[in-house]
């Protein structure tokens, strides 16, 4: 809370008074990767059209690697507790930087598909600018032309992506969600094939991103009106207390829950629950693979960092109001997804509807409200991020006979598995993960949350989790069935060269998979929050109060 | 100490990925040759990939990558038998125990270890694999891989048949569990017979994996409530699920159950197997119904009754009339029955009807009989299913109205079948006898009814052995049979050693049932003696959930 | 006058934005739609400032307007994008992407 | 192989002392494990044994006789009480309280039987070394045989009703294959299945009885059964009586089990000779008559026995009345005699002495018969309407002769086998006294009666009369090695039951076995009493009989239209048609059922939630309709859900 005179008596950072120590070394990360975004704006404007390239793709995989490096490095002398920086609107612990540490290698990773090129091609428009079909468009492929200013914009993007579970607060929750946001929602429409599809889901997912944005705000908004602040902890502290001063006797509860439920509106859309999920086969579908990738695997863990840290800390007094929606919701993201999913032929549709059954999965986890259940969800969404990395990757390969678009339906598959075993058996591999086979890391992940939600009393909503699993079960297993048990078609898909590149991910993912799946231990014991330090997730999880309450 | 146990398991998976290198090592002049096979296939539709034989450098291999796979599965097989030997039958309880961390934020272990009952049915799994490998030989020789890839499935397999047998520790038990579906999975759907194979495949399945998601809720709640998975630390009157109120253990078990019903299979959730066995190759539906589905009545005899004392008294009537409803129903079916694989599936679904039976009477005759029964239904029905395979590589069919008169041209194949079909419906003096006997007088002292209601199972049992039989091995001898060939060396040998040891197991039984004797000691104790004890464990530490 | 009058008219206008994004075809009118719904969201802030006495919520709301103009421009483009190809602000036209 | 381990067991933990003090008898197990070996053998070692098979398959059975010989000898040299001795061979099974060993009970009724089965088994062993010459599959035939014979010494030797079971089993099996020896034959394929079947149904009694043994009981085995006897409540006796009756009736064929035994005919004639009328069928009597304790105490089962021997009795002598076909006319004739026995049997201690006395001279003439009629069959191209025999006295002297005695000797010629062990059945059923003595007394007369017509009546229509023979057919008499065993049997059937019953040798012999008082057999009063006069009195009158009919005019090449009764009689009482209607009928219609309930309702229940998730599947998706904003207005109802879920709260 920022008070207009100091006389009434609150501490804390004053707007005039003096100037916040900034902690360079925690911020490192962001300033690298914003730095190095800035930079390759500036290459766009200086730098030679042939020779962008070369250097775009250089400063990004730098960036995304010492980011990462630096939070493994951060990780080692971090103080337990964690800390806050910037004046408390970030915070940063061994949580948060989990999260950030998998966006960044899963980043790495999606960069890779998005830096591949086939005949000097890669996934990207030549000139988004110009009409589908036209002379224009014609001219600039003859030319060679490529959008550049997709790695600045994956940057960004990543940039907000590290801040989204950081935020301490809702207005920098807010900022990350937006700096997240607006590079996806442009890189969505940058498709080189099929670019009406690949405008339309930018349309689709800017307006439809931009109205839950709205949703967010107001909400954040109403929580402002009844906590006086839009600090974590602060707020936190009034939800224990029943509200503002200017509240008396609970007077402001609708507009706590009213801030909670379009808060929660805003994250769900992230996240992609039922009902907030219709964005996400579509926008999956019609943008270019490597973004679809991006987003299925980072921007999921980013969004749902945030959402359990805002359910966790400012909201996690409050457990007992919000507890009965996202139960309401979990069931309805399980259940809705995985029915719908059934009769999709779209493989990419199919995978989109198979992130959202995921992350009604992690809701449970959420709503188990443990420390389990967030290093269920933790684990859960490391994962899922390799393993759909993974997948995504091998959709690029798959492509229709006339060496063009890629052939994502399904029937056409016929006999894949018989001529491109090595493929198919990879990809049979991470729908199994999907599925949750053991031996897979999805078993291992699914079980985390699972075990979490069982021991919070949430069985009911287990069980609603493993049928929709068995339901799931069927559409992945159909997959199997058409690569492996059918005889292949003529009308077939060609499968292009995996190259170093694309090849390199798919061999990451499944090795991910596996590892993760057989040897889960070192991860889950040393990466993850125990319930040693306290059944409440919020014993693991920095803000100031927990901060000042450590503090001697 | 030598780990037998982790041997057993190693052996066979290293087989596995020992085989599959093998197959893949081509010589650069095969692999041309394969790829324009693959481009013919295609080209030409569904047929050619059948007709068109694999380059002589492939077939090579794959003999090769085969024998190698044969080679492991006798190691598997004289490791096993060699750690039965040192098994100390005086001994209740686990042998061969080791424990090792392995995720221990879930407190999960790899702990393998086994008793009596366990031991057996690692030992049916060892002797069946390599006599599976030895009658599917051939089949799968015009495929790309020359059958290689079949091979490597049955090793992987096979390791995860031993692993769930020994495992100690629930959750290591549910790894086994679930990813033993995806091998079989591949088996029918892939390496299958007949048009059905890829549905058929799904069925088994999402059948198993419904079954078994709905046990990773169980898990987790036995988890929950006794906060370990070893199964030593959670059985017994001062294991950590002693104490546990009624009411949740019977949802555990309830949750355990389902899946080993499915599994087992128990009417009326039975009827993936029919459909799985008829689009099986003969080898694979002998290790799905001889040792795959006894995974479930093993895990009741295991896992239901012994986590779950306080539950068994209300699970057992329900699951006593399923049982005898299982006997009469699958015998009545496998009676109407035209397809060989069908029939004998059906027949399995009677035979699991007694196996159920015989552990839910809770009496030792009944648990020592229902234990044999597993083992010896895997060598019958293995036998039957080998035999039937024999006619279908002859004919490529298993219709019953395809056949007729064979005992005339091939009477050692007819032998065979007739031994194996006397075997499946009880006849003294083989193996299954013994078991059917003792669970039907253990049966008797717990229910009479049922008891008498499944004697109906035996006569039933005659009938659709004996017409099958006569359908396909008697009367006159159809033009076409006429040049149907009799068993050859491999195949005697593939069959033989099951029909010997029917005889050996009929007449000399007791060593095995001196192995499983203190097992079943103990597991027939619950719910007679155990479950006054453990209620009243409740009632004490009821405050607990 | 109380505040809490501002906090109904933030309202209001949230409402009247969205039913907006939920009525109108037109690409460009569905985003000032929204575009509503934020400022309906500052309207709010600064109410609740004022309320709470303090200067935080003024704060939020210029933040939230630099926001809103860095998504009008992102958002300008991709409807002018897609308006260029399919020569129509319709949103109805675009629906290529379904089941 | 099997005996070797068995030995080695025994050598490493030495039975108890019951039987050892006795070389021979702890051979015992070597009766049973010979012919066993033999069968193992010939089955195993395949074409190489074609050409000495049949042989070693002879000398088996007969030296398993010789050891029996040596064990009656053993056993005469004991004193009464001490003749029954246990021969543990190995523990079978055990688990907990339940014990089952591979026990032998060598006792007077046990030794009585395996001589008879080992005498007879090995004198059709070397007929049918004639007898099968010519076919392809002899060595299998033998093995067979030899599995056969093994298998019903099991049976007889076992000390428990475990092991019995297994014999029981054992013979039902061979059984099996012996009927359906000629495979290729469709309708002996069928008769061999439904032989097989209908006994599973009677196995169901015996392994039924088994349960309620040990459940109330404790044991299985003879001894520690009977002993629990007293203390065991009458319906428990009854009900195990009952079952124990069921089994019997299977085996033994009689009503209600007894449709099987005419259509067992289609095996091979030494079989039905051996199997189906000297051994296996009186299997049935045996078990009674073993079990006699728990029928002595449960009247109504002895009740019960009686009335099925009875009705057995009289049908089985109306259907082998009608039957144009010798052997199925025989197998009639095997089922009255039984059912006389059984009847007997159910007499309590009185009657086994009769029972069993008469079901070794039964063996004798009846298996005599059979192989007169294999003679007869081989001389008639193996046809077996006797319709077209006649008149072949003149050419198969041999079997005239044999056979002739035979007949003397069944339908019961005083002072012949026969004569002997009727009148003492007869004797015994007067004996019960009041009307149920004067009712099952008249009963035996009148199966007498019409023994003594069907058994003319056959001999008549085959080697008297004139010649009705089909085209191409050349009559002649048999090899040796089949008129031998003829002859042997013949002498048996003559002199048999004089040696047994002179002096009540075989009661004094059989009393510490059944525990019945030695009942006298007065030959004078047999002559002098009322019923004694009327069995002769019915002989004349159904021989006379049956002169009139098939004698004194020309038979009909084919039979005449007949009568209700004679049709019915023909038709074997509708035997068939009943078992059709009550169990084949209801069962295909049940069959039937099951598989739409399979279909139309369990799978279809699963199918159907397949369909309806797939159905709410697309259902669902029409919500993805590609509009933005219906996306958003998806989203507003999401929203609404959220406020909802959260007002619950308020």
């Amino acid at each position: 809370m920022i008070p207009l005179n100091t006389d009434e008596g609150f501490s804390g950072p004053v707007i005039t008074s003096e100037v916040p120590t900034l902690d360079w070394w925690l911020l490192a990360p962001f300033l690298v990767v914003f730095g190095a975004g800035v930079l390759a704006v500036l290459f766009e404007a200086f730098v030679p059209a042939a020779r962008r390239r070369g250097l775009q793709v250089a400063v990004a995989f730098l960036a995304l690697l010492a980011a990462f490096l630096l939070f493994v490095l951060q990780a080692g002398t971090l103080p337990e507790e964690g800390a806050t920086l910037v004046a408390g609107v970030l915070a940063v612990d061994r949580v948060v930087l989990f999260f950030q540490g998998t966006i960044a290698v899963l980043a790495l990773i999606s960069l890779v598909l998005i830096t591949e090129r086939r005949d000097g091609r890669d996934a990207f428009a030549a000139q988004a600018a110009t009409v589908p079909g036209s002379e224009q468009e014609r001219a600039h492929i003859m030319a060679g032309s490529q959008h550049t200013e997709v790695y600045p914009l994956v940057l960004f993007a990543v940039l907000g992506m590290f801040m989204f579970p950081a935020a301490n607060d809702f207005l920098t929750m807010f900022i990350a969600l937006e700096v997240m946001s607006l590079p996806l929602y442009l890189l969505c429409g940058l498709a080189r094939r099929r670019r009406l599809f690949s405008q339309e889901a930018a349309v689709k997912y800017f307006l439809l991103g931009a109205f839950s944005s709205a949703f967010f705000l107001f909400g954040i908004a109403l929580v402002y009106g009844y906590a006086g602040s839009v600090n974590f902890a602060e707020v936190r502290a009034a939800v224990e207390n029943g509200g503002a001063p200017i509240f008396d006797g609970g007077d402001g509860d609708p507009l706590m829950l009213m801030g909670i439920g379009l808060v929660a509106i805003g994250l769900l859309f992230k996240v992609g629950a039922v009902p907030f999920h219709n964005w996400k086969p579509d926008v999956y579908q019609g943008a270019p693979t490597p973004i679809t990738a991006l987003m299925a695997s980072c921007t999921l863990v980013a969004a749902f960092g945030a959402l359990l840290r805002v359910f966790f800390v400012p909201f996690g007094g409050s457990l007992e109001l919000w507890e009965p929606m996202l139960w309401t919701i979990a069931v309805l993201t399980m259940v809705v997804a995985a029915i719908v999913a059934i009769t999709q032929r779209d493989v990419k549709r199919l995978l989109a509807y198979s992130s959202v059954v995921h992350a009604g999965f992690i809701l449970t986890a959420v709503v188990a409200a443990s420390t389990d259940g967030l290093a269920g969800a933790m684990f859960y969404l490391a994962a899922y991020g390799f393993t759909t990395l993974g997948a995504f990757a091998i959709l690029t390969l798959v492509r229709t006979r006339d060496g063009g678009q890629e052939l994502g339906d399904i029937e056409r598959w016929s006999g894949l598995g018989r001529r491109h075993p090595g493929l198919a058996g990879a990809l049979s591999l991470f729908l199994l993960a999907f599925t949750g086979i053991p031996l897979t890391s999805g078993f291992i992940g699914k079980f985390a949350v699972f075990e979490a939600a069982v021991a919070a009393g949430a069985t009911p909503l287990v069980v609603v989790g493993v049928l929709s699993s068995a339901v799931t079960a069927f559409f992945y297993i159909r997959i199997i069935v058409v690569m492996f048990f059918r005889d292949p078609e003529e009308e077939g898909p060609t499968v292009v060269p995996a190259g170093m590149l694309t090849g390199g991910v798919i061999t990451v993912g499944v090795a991910a998979t596996l590892t993760l799946g057989v040897f889960p231990g070192p991860v889950l014991d040393t990466l993850l929050p125990s319930d040693e330090a306290g059944p409440e997730p919020a014993a693991v999880m920095v803000d100031e109060a927990s901060l000042e309450r450590t503090s001697p | 100490m030598i780990p037998w146990l982790t041997i057993a398991i190693a052996l066979p998976a290293i087989g596995a990925v020992a085989v599959r290198a093998l197959s893949r090592a081509r010589t650069p002049a095969a692999d041309t040759a394969q790829m324009r096979r693959s481009e013919a296939a295609t080209g030409g539709g569904t047929d050619t990939i059948t007709q068109v034989r694999p380059a002589r450098g492939t077939a090579a291999g794959a003999e090769n990558a085969k024998r190698v796979a044969f080679g492991f599965s006798l190691a598997t097989l004289a490791v096993v038998v060699a750690m039965a030997l040192r098994f100390d039958t005086g001994a209740s309880g686990m042998q061969f125990e080791q424990t090792h961390d392995w995720i221990p934020r879930f407190g999960v272990h790899y702990a393998v270890g086994v008793d009596g009952i366990a031991l057996v049915l690692i030992l049916l799994s060892a002797v069946l694999v390599p006599l599976v490998m030895l009658a599917a030989w051939r089949e799968h020789e015009d495929r790309e891989d020359g059958g290689a890839g079949y091979f490597a499935l049955i090793l992987v397999l096979q390791a995860m048949m031993v692993g769930v047998f020994a495992a100690t520790d629930v959750f290591l038990f549910y790894v086994f569990f679930e990813a033993m579906l995806i091998p079989v999975y591949f088996m029918i759907g892939r390496y299958g017979r007949g048009e059905q194979r890829a549905r058929a495949a799904v069925k088994f399945l999402l059948y198993s994996l419904v079954g078994g998601l709905i046990m990773l809720v169980a898990v987790i709640g036995v988890y929950v409530a006794g906060g370990t998975f070893l199964w030593t630390e959670l059985t017994g009157s001062g294991g950590a699920l002693a104490g546990i109120d009624t009411e949740l253990a019977v949802w555990l078990f309830l949750g355990f159950f389902i899946a080993f019903a499915i599994k087992a299979p128990m009417w009326p959730v039975h009827t993936w197997l029919p459909d799985a066995a008829q689009a099986s190759r003969p080898g694979t539906a002998v290790l799905l119904v001889g040792v795959l589905d006894k995974v479930g009545t093993y895990g009741m005899l295991r896992y239901c009754l012994e986590l779950f004392p306080s539950a068994v008294s209300a699970f057992v009537w329900p699951v006593v009339a399923l049982s005898v409803v299982s006997i009469v129903y699958g015998a009545i079916l496998a009676i109407g029955q035209s397809d060989m694989m069908r029939l004998v599936a059906y027949t399995s679904v009677s035979h699991f009807g007694f196996i159920t039976l015989g552990i839910f009477a809770l009496t030792e005759q009944a648990q020592a009989g229902a234990a044999l029964y597993m083992v010896n239904h895997g060598f019958a029905t293995g036998a039957l299913f080998l035999v039937v395979g024999f006619l279908i590589s002859r004919r490529g069919s298993a219709e019953i109205a395809d056949y007729g008169g064979v005992q005339r041209v091939a009477p050692l194949l007819a032998g065979a079948f007739l031994v194996a079909g006397l075997a499946g419906l009880g006849l003294p003096g083989l193996a299954p006898f013994v078991s059917e006997f003792l669970v039907l007088i253990g049966v008797y002292a717990f229910s009479p009814v049922a008891a008498v209601i499944a004697v109906l199972g035996v006569v039933l049992a005659a009938l659709y052995i004996l017409w099958m039989f006569q359908r396909t091995m008697t009367g006159p001898t159809p033009e076409r049979l006429s040049g149907l060939k009799d068993l050859n060396v491999r195949e005697k040998w593939a069959v033989g050693p099951l029909l010997a040891l029917l005889i050996v197991f009929g007449l000399y039984p007791q060593p095995m049932l001196d192995a499983i004797g203190p097992a079943v000691e103990r597991t027939a104790q619950i719910g007679t003696a155990d479950t006054s004890a453990a209620d009243g464990a409740t009632t004490e530490e009821g405050g607990r959930e | 006058m109380d505040p809490m009058n501002y906090i109904v008219l933030a309202a209001l206008l949230f409402t009247i934005g969205a039913v907006g994004v939920l009525v109108r075809r037109n690409a460009i009118i569905v985003f000032m739609c929204v575009e509503l719904m934020l400022n309906a969201c500052n309207l709010a802030f600064v109410a609740f400032a004022r309320m709470h006495g303090d200067i935080e919520g003024q704060v939020i709301a210029f933040f939230v307007m630099v926001v809103a103009a860095a998504e009008v421009v992102v958002g300008l483009a991709i409807i002018m994008q897609i308006f260029r190809t399919r020569r129509s602000a319709s949103l109805d036209d675009a629906n290529l992407l379904k089941n | 192989m099997a005996v070797v381990t068995h030995h080695a067991y025994l050598a490493a933990e030495p039975a108890v002392a019951t039987a050892a003090d006795s070389p021979v008898l702890s051979f015992a197990w070597l009766l049973f494990a010979l012919p066993l070996a033999g069968a193992a053998i010939l089955l195993l070692g395949g074409r190489r044994t074609d050409k000495w098979g049949h042989l070693l398959g002879t000398l088996l059975p007969v030296a398993s006789f010789v050891l029996a010989a040596l064990i009656l000898f053993d056993l005469l040299g004991r004193a009464g009480d001490a003749r029954s001795v246990s021969v543990p061979v190995y523990e079978w099974f055990t688990v907990g309280g339940f014990s089952a060993g591979v026990d032998l009970l060598v006792d007077p009724l046990s030794i009585s039987f395996a001589l008879l089965i080992t005498f007879v088994g090995s004198l059709i062993h070397v007929y049918s070394i004639g007898y099968m010459a010519e076919d392809p599959g002899r060595r299998r035939f033998f093995a067979y045989l030899n599995l056969f014979v093994a298998a019903m010494l099991v049976l007889v030797l076992a000390d428990n009703f475990v092991l019995l079971f297994l014999g029981w089993e054992g013979v039902g099996l061979a059984s099996y294959l012996l009927i359906g020896f000629w495979q290729y034959k469709p309708s002996a394929a069928t008769a061999a299945k439904k032989a097989f079947l209908i006994n599973r149904v009677g196995d169901l009694g015996l392994l039924v009885a088994m349960m309620i043994m040990f459940a109330v009981l404790g044991a299985v085995s003879f001894s520690e059964v009977f002993a629990a006897v007293p203390g065991a409540s009458d319906g428990i006796l009854l009900a195990i009586g009952l079952l124990l009756l069921l089994g019997a009736c299977g085996k033994s064929a009689q009503l209600p089990l007894q449709a099987w035994l005419l259509d067992a005919m289609e095996g091979p004639t030494p079989v039905s000779a051996l199997i189906h009328a000297a051994t296996m069928v009186t299997a049935g009597v045996y078990l009674i008559v073993r079990a006699g304790p728990i029928f002595e105490g449960a009247p109504v089962a002895q009740t019960a026995v009686v009335t099925v021997g009875a009705a057995t009795m009289l049908a089985g002598g109306i259907i082998a009345s009608a039957k144009d076909d010798i052997k199925k006319s025989l197998a009639g004739s095997t089922m009255s005699q039984i059912g006389m026995m059984v009847l007997a049997a159910g007499l309590g201690p009185v009657g086994y002495v009769a029972a069993i006395a008469h079901l070794i001279t039964h063996g004798f003439f009846k298996a005599g018969l059979f192989l007169g009629a294999g003679s007869v069959m081989h001389a008639m191209n193996e046809g077996v309407d006797m319709r077209r025999y006649g008149g072949l006295a003149a050419k198969m002297p041999i079997t005239f002769a044999t056979f002739g005695v035979g007949y003397l000797a069944i339908i019961g010629v005083p002072l012949l086998s026969g004569w002997w062990t009727k009148e003492s059945i007869i004797s015994a059923t007067f004996g019960v006294g009041g009307t149920a003595g004067l009712v099952l007394g008249s009963a035996v007369i009148l199966g007498a009666l019409l023994t003594a017509f069907y058994m003319s009546r056959m001999v008549f229509m085959t080697f008297l009369g004139k010649p009705r023979w089909e085209e191409g057919v050349h009559p002649h008499e048999s090899p040796a090695s089949m008129t031998v065993p003829m002859v042997l049997l013949a002498i048996g059937s003559l002199a048999l039951g004089a040696f047994l019953m002179l002096g009540d040798r075989f009661a004094t012999f059989l009393a510490p076995a059944t525990g019945a008082e030695v009942h006298h057999f007065d030959v004078a009063h047999a002559f002098t009493a009322p019923y004694g006069i009327a069995a002769l009195v019915v002989l004349v009158l159904g021989v006379a009989a049956a002169w009139a009919i098939y004698l004194r005019k020309p038979v009909a090449e084919t039979a005449p239209k007949g009568n209700l009764v004679t049709v019915a009689a023909s038709r074997e009482l509708y035997g068939n048609e009943i078992n059709e209607g009550l169990v084949m009928r209801p069962g295909q219609v049940l069959t039937k059922a099951l598989a739409v309930i399979e279909d139309k309702v369990i799978d279809a229940a699963v199918h159907g939630l397949g369909a309806g998730v797939r159905d709410s599947s697309s259902g669902l998706g029409r919500a993805q309709t590609g509009f933005a904003r219906s996306y958003a207005l998806t989203m507003l109802f999401g929203a609404v859900i959220v406020a909802a879920t959260l007002a619950v709260r308020l």
